[in-house]
């Protein structure tokens, strides 16, 4: 899936944090922008809200608890209780450390594992998909086109004021 | 950049440096042939490794009698590397996890390599959980399976147990933390590319990484939660191994401050291997810049601030054995001291306590070759300190009738110079094939702290160029309200290679400019 | 910025005669008990000046770590934990009026007892009385010191704004916190682990230190929100709150693990010697004072700041850091009452007048330090990070 | 010294596969075939009375292999073993009882060590049962039991000697 785009490339962080916020002020719907590293304050500079992945991780977190405990009482003091030292067979603070453990695994596979999902990260053996330089040293940041009027001279001006190098009209996946 | 800086802060990256320039510094090393001090460095390690796979084998097949233990003195190398390897890879966690939850930039150029190191590491201290056993090949039953001998599952109150979850979790979410935080630079890598089968390496590892700030604002909140995750996670791991001895009722054992004291010494020892190993690292590569005297000064301090914890725990320790007035708790410590082991006591103590007090003196911090001396030391004295917490409390406890000595064989010697191998071979393949410096953290703190930034300049400088507009590509010098019929995508690409190239060109010009400027 | 909106005014007149009853009322109070029962009596105002004491300590605790860390965003709370070190005199004060009372606490300091007891004629050489006063002179001594210096160092920038200020103070943080970690361990050990002379643990000098930051920080947060609604410290956004939080937080999962590491090892080694401190604590109406304890001072923080929003909020922060506070009353009260008492377990009122009086002073000390000074350190060259501190 | 069989035994709580743990007659059991060989549980052993193989070794050939019990299993290398209280006596005696169809009686098992002994130094039996020999001997005032301020509660006791209270005597 992909649609056609303005791409307006620029070469530093203050360019493109400048000119994502312009666009969005003069009404340009975003579609995204391609950075080599992460750019401070350029959620807010395109309006995005917080991710939800915490939640994720919250309660995949509390499941590796709920899981480990239950493993834990379950094994030791239901399925077969054995006389381990004289200790209780639910040894409550003994179990307290493989809870932990599991509680860690699954917050932190469930919240990659989301992250994946979420932004659709697979194997892919080509780059084709991928804005030339924005792995290097290239700021982009792409407008719809489609869908509704599209101001190409106002789009290049704004860029121009935050020192852009360089415009184009580029298919970009969704 | 518009972030108020005191102006007490220095810049991360000591010299001034494009985007571009950074991306080509770190990559390089890994785009051309390996040289000949690499080599060497490769040839050894790897003869290390073959040595303790030989020793490895002689002990699994004729049995753990290969080694000097006897019935009182059962732990001893073993349980001695595990702890020193599990420590070492602390450091890595504590610079990737805990410094970024502290916000301490500077942690942006040495975080890969300690968390790659961290992976080794574990990867050596797993090991000897498992051949220390006297079947190995049974190792399985210590993890809860379904199965049907009645049905019997796992003890999931020895502290073994524990370990063994602590363990496999401390190296997923080490790995998976390592991983995500290479996604970036994979992308990098495939991009910069050549070859077709590099190409289609690291774009397979990369996932499609194509820079989207929707991604980015996902994979910082990912980061800042694995990172939250991975810092109890660290403390809890090293506790868990301090528990094998801290819940037993050996004397010199079982003391309540074990968890808080195992953990600042494995930072401590984890310090000075990071140290040791980015010393080379930025003589070898090259990275003087980038991995600068103020990360070494800062990583030194780490180590006295640790280094002070261990002392700390030391006197506790020993203090609190006399106070006790348990006639056991005293001996046990008297006879770390100025018994048969006293020697290995000593090494610890000279180690860990004094040699890190030489940090407070700025010229030896600043000091490269006596941090690199420095370092070492403490690493020989962390690997003591194991070794007389574990071999003086077993060799004399209870009973004077059990007391028994221990001294290692040439099959436990040749295991831990293996260890070491298997380490430094991980480590050096590491530095060929993946960015041994993460390349987009050390982009986004270029410009820190920077009056006359890197990213200023080159805006400066791209300003002054005319704007490469699509509309002269296309032929069309007038406005027509973006209704233009783009090329068809595949003569597209093509023009953007050639573009690229154009840019390259320009872009080393840019860097003429910047550095006739500094 | 307004001047007004630097300087805190004088305090209003029925706030401050209110404080002055409740400290009269504790004095007269404590006087009473001293007559009926001193170990009481004693004992509550051991549980008062200590923590007090510590309150202070960690308010000095957090200007050394933010200096010696390089904080930035820090700076525009830190006059709030200077103010706050000023009660240290009058909590040394306290703490040494507790030699007059060492032999209603401390059952070592009786010689008779000693020589009967085979482990305490062993420790006499360290549990004896000329040396436990001398010890403790020391080390308050020296904390006196070190307060003193820290806040005259920054007073001091806000006149000349120069450099060296700040330098000097991150070269005192370095000594200082190696100083006070052991200092404060042979506190901890000396005024509260030998309450029970039998009884050792190696951890109880950093479970003391962990208690210590997390009261430090909480009280710190409460100072901080409580002038912030009164209008001052304006330049305090929830970013600041943010980290207060996040540093509670963290204090809060440090003292938790600190004091499951004690109980677990106790519990699972389950040796006699060790294990008799537990038994007293969970015997009772001590058990339910006991596992409270966990509650208010690791679930509640945990629970409540663990979300972001948690920590922004000034109205949620505060609420936490109170439970907080009153979670350290319980902590230091479980670590002294059941010593020497033969009931099982409660509050009693002495314990709480003292408290309340103490806590009264404390409040007159550090207004008036806080009123006496600009609320912004003015010279601090970190200033310009933390009124633009953002997360 | 042998296995003290302690009630709360510090070498089973650290045992991670549940190799070695108490029976409802309360010995200190050890399953070999579970054993993996970690030897913690011989370095938390204060009478430190618990025996690792460390080496497979050579039982001969099957003419000389006749002289091992056959009733106790031939522990392979890797594994931790002990004093099983004569384990495989026990329970012949409690299958000869049931056979009969009567309960234990105090002195239908005897131990190794306890038959070999001259002296008769050696006594075993039921400690729940108040009028067993044991039982008796225990309640003696003669009777101690090693480690008790480790609280490890050994079941295997001693007694002093009468007239010279600084020598031990075997139970």
């Amino acid at each position: 899936m992909s649609a056609r785009m303005f791409v307006a490339y620029f070469g530093s962080e203050d360019g493109i944090l400048g000119a994502t916020r312009a666009v969005r002020e003069a009404g340009f719907e975003i579609h995204d922008v391609y950075t080599p590293y992460a750019v401070h304050g350029m959620d807010e500079a395109m309006g995005q809200r917080p991710s939800r992945i915490t939640w994720v991780c919250f309660f995949a977190g509390a499941f590796g608890l709920a899981v480990a405990l239950a493993l834990q009482i379950w094994t030791s003091a239901v399925d077969w209780p054995l006389n381990v030292g004289g200790k209780p067979h639910n040894s409550f603070p003994a179990f307290i450390p493989v809870a932990f453990e599991l509680t860690v695994l699954f917050g932190g596979l469930t919240t990659v594992a989301a992250l994946f999902l979420r932004s659709r990260l697979k194997p892919r053996m080509s780059n084709a998909h991928v804005l030339p330089r924005v792995t290097d040293d290239r700021f982009a940041l792409a407008l719809v086109v489609e869908g509704h009027a599209f101001d190409a001279d106002r789009a290049e001006a704004i860029c121009a004021a935050h020192g852009v190098v360089e415009t184009d009209f580029v298919e970009v996946s969704k | 950049m518009s972030h108020a800086v005191s102006p007490l802060r220095e810049p991360l990256v000591s010299e001034a440096r494009t985007l571009h320039q950074l991306t080509d510094e770190i990559a390089r090393p890994m785009e051309r042939r390996p040289t000949k001090a690499w080599w060497c460095a490769f040839l050894a390690s790897f003869s290390a490794l073959v040595l303790g796979v030989y020793c490895v084998s002689v002990q699994v097949m004729t049995g753990v009698g290969t080694w000097g233990l006897n019935k009182t003195v059962g732990w001893a190398f073993d349980i001695t590397n595990f702890v020193f390897w599990i420590g070492i890879g602390h450091a890595g966690t504590l610079i990737s996890a805990i410094l970024f939850l502290f916000r301490q930039k500077w942690r942006t150029s040495i975080n890969r390599s300690a968390e790659a190191m961290t992976l080794f590491a574990v990867m050596c201290a797993g090991l000897f959980p498992i051949i220390h056993m006297g079947r190995p090949w049974f190792a399985y039953f210590a993890a809860p399976y379904p199965n049907d001998r009645g049905p019997l599952w796992v003890n999931f109150r020895s502290p073994l147990v524990w370990d063994m979850f602590a363990i496999s979790t401390y190296f997923i979410i080490s790995a998976v933390f390592w991983y995500v935080g290479l996604l970036p630079d994979l992308a990098t890598m495939r991009d910069r590319a050549k070859s077709a089968i590099r190409k289609a390496i690291y774009g397979a590892l990369s996932l499609g990484w194509n820079g989207s700030q929707r991604t980015w604002l996902r994979y910082e909140t990912v980061y800042l939660l694995l990172a939250g995750l991975a810092t109890p996670l660290v403390l809890s791991v090293h506790s868990i191994v301090s528990m094998d001895f801290a819940t037993s009722i050996l004397p010199g054992w079982h003391t309540t401050i074990f968890p808080p004291y195992f953990v600042a010494g494995a930072v401590f020892s984890g310090f000075a291997m990071v140290l040791t190993l980015m010393i080379i690292a930025r003589h070898v590569m090259g990275w003087k810049h980038l991995i600068t005297i103020r990360h070494v000064e800062n990583m030194t301090k780490i180590m006295i601030a640790t280094g002070g914890i261990v002392g700390f725990a030391y006197a506790t320790e020993f203090f609190t054995a006399w106070y006790s007035g348990n006639e056991l708790e005293r001996f046990a410590f008297s006879n770390r001291a100025f018994g048969p082991y006293a020697w290995a006591y000593w090494i610890m103590v000279g180690c860990n306590v004094l040699i890190p007090q030489f940090f407070w003196f700025k010229k030896i911090r600043t000091s490269v070759a006596a941090v690199f001396a420095l370092s070492i030391l403490v690493n020989v004295g962390m690997w003591f300190e194991r070794f007389v917490i574990i071999v003086t409390s077993l060799h004399r406890d209870f009973l004077p009738s059990s007391w028994a000595m221990y001294a290692p064989t040439f099959i436990e010697v040749g295991t831990l110079v293996g260890t070491f191998g298997l380490f430094f071979t991980c480590f050096l393949l590491f530095i060929r094939v993946l960015p041994a410096v993460s390349i987009a953290e050390v982009k986004a703190v270029s410009g820190y702290a920077r009056k006359i930034g890197v990213t200023t300049e080159f805006r400066e400088q791209s300003a002054k160029k005319p704007v490469d507009s699509w509309r002269e590509r296309n032929g069309e010098p007038n406005g027509h309200g973006g209704r233009t019929p783009p090329q068809p995508q595949s003569t597209q690409r093509s023009e953007e290679k050639k573009k690229g190239d154009k840019k390259e060109d320009a872009g080393a010009g840019a860097d003429l400019v910047t550095e006739a400027g500094e | 910025m307004k001047e007004a909106e630097r300087r805190l005014g004088p305090m209003s007149l029925g706030v401050r005669n209110v404080l002055v009853v409740l400290v009269v009322a504790g004095v007269a109070v404590f006087g009473v008990t001293l007559f009926q029962s001193p170990t009481a009596a004693w004992s509550s105002l051991l549980v008062a000046a200590f923590y007090f004491l510590t309150i202070a300590l960690g308010a000095i605790a957090f200007l050394a770590l933010t200096y010696i860390t390089k904080a930035g965003w820090s700076s525009v709370v830190k006059r709030v934990p200077e103010a706050m070190s000023t009660f240290l005199p009058v909590g040394a004060g306290l703490t040494l009026t507790l030699l007059l009372g060492i032999h209603s606490l401390y059952h070592w300091s009786h010689p008779d007892a000693v020589a009967h007891d085979a482990i305490l004629t062993a420790k006499a050489g360290y549990l004896n009385a000329p040396f436990f006063a001398g010890r403790m002179v020391v080390v308050l001594g020296l904390w006196l010191l070190f307060g003193w210096l820290f806040r005259r160092n920054s007073l001091r920038q806000d006149a000349d704004a120069a450099v060296h200020h700040t330098r000097r103070n991150v070269a005192l943080a370095a000594g200082y916190l190696f100083l006070f970690a052991f200092t404060f361990s042979v506190a901890g050990i000396d005024w509260l682990m030998s309450l029970e002379p039998h009884w050792f643990s190696t951890i109880f000098g950093i479970y003391n230190l962990a208690g210590l930051l997390l009261g430090g920080f909480a009280s710190i947060a409460v100072v901080t929100i409580l002038l912030r609604r009164a209008g001052y410290l304006p330049n305090v956004n929830e970013n600041h709150l943010h980290d207060l939080g996040k540093l509670t937080f963290a204090m809060s999962v440090f003292w938790a693990y600190i004091w499951i590491s004690q109980y677990m090892l106790i519990w699972y080694s389950n040796l006699p010697e060790e294990t008799t401190y537990y038994l007293r604590r969970t015997e009772g109406g001590w058990a339910f004072l006991f596992y409270f304890n966990v509650v208010i001072n690791w679930v509640v923080p945990f629970v409540v700041l663990l979300p972001r929003p948690g920590k922004r909020s000034e109205a949620n922060l505060l609420r936490v850091s109170l439970a907080v506070l009153g979670g350290r009353f319980l902590d230091i009260y479980l670590m002294v009452a059941p010593a020497n008492s033969t009931e099982h377990g409660g509050v009693g009122i002495v314990d709480v007048t003292t408290f309340l009086g103490v806590g009264a002073l404390f409040v007159l000390i550090v207004y008036r330090a806080l009123a006496r000074r600009s609320l912004i350190p003015r010279g601090d060259p970190y200033l310009i990070e933390g009124l633009h501190h953002k997360q | 010294m042998t296995c003290l069989h302690c009630e709360n035994a510090p070498c089973e709580t650290v045992c991670p596969v549940l190799a070695t743990v108490h029976s409802s007659d309360g010995l200190n059991q050890q399953v070999y075939n579970r054993c993996v060989g970690t030897r913690y549980c011989a370095n938390n052993c204060p009478p430190k009375v618990r025996r690792f193989n460390w080496f497979e070794y050579d039982h001969g050939e099957p003419i000389e292999r006749m002289v091992l019990n056959p009733d106790v299993v031939v522990r392979s290398r890797g594994v931790m073993e002990k004093c099983s209280l004569c384990v495989q006596r026990i329970q012949a005696g409690k299958a000869d009882a049931k056979r009969a169809g009567r309960p234990v009686a105090d002195g239908d098992i005897r131990t190794a060590c306890q038959q070999s002994c001259p002296a008769g130094a050696i006594v075993f039996g039921d400690l729940n049962d108040p009028k067993s020999r044991v039982a008796a001997l225990v309640k003696s005032g003669r009777n101690y039991r090693l480690f008790e301020d480790l609280n490890i509660g050994p079941v295997v006791s001693y007694l002093t000697k009468l007239r010279n209270p600084g020598s031990k005597e075997g139970v």
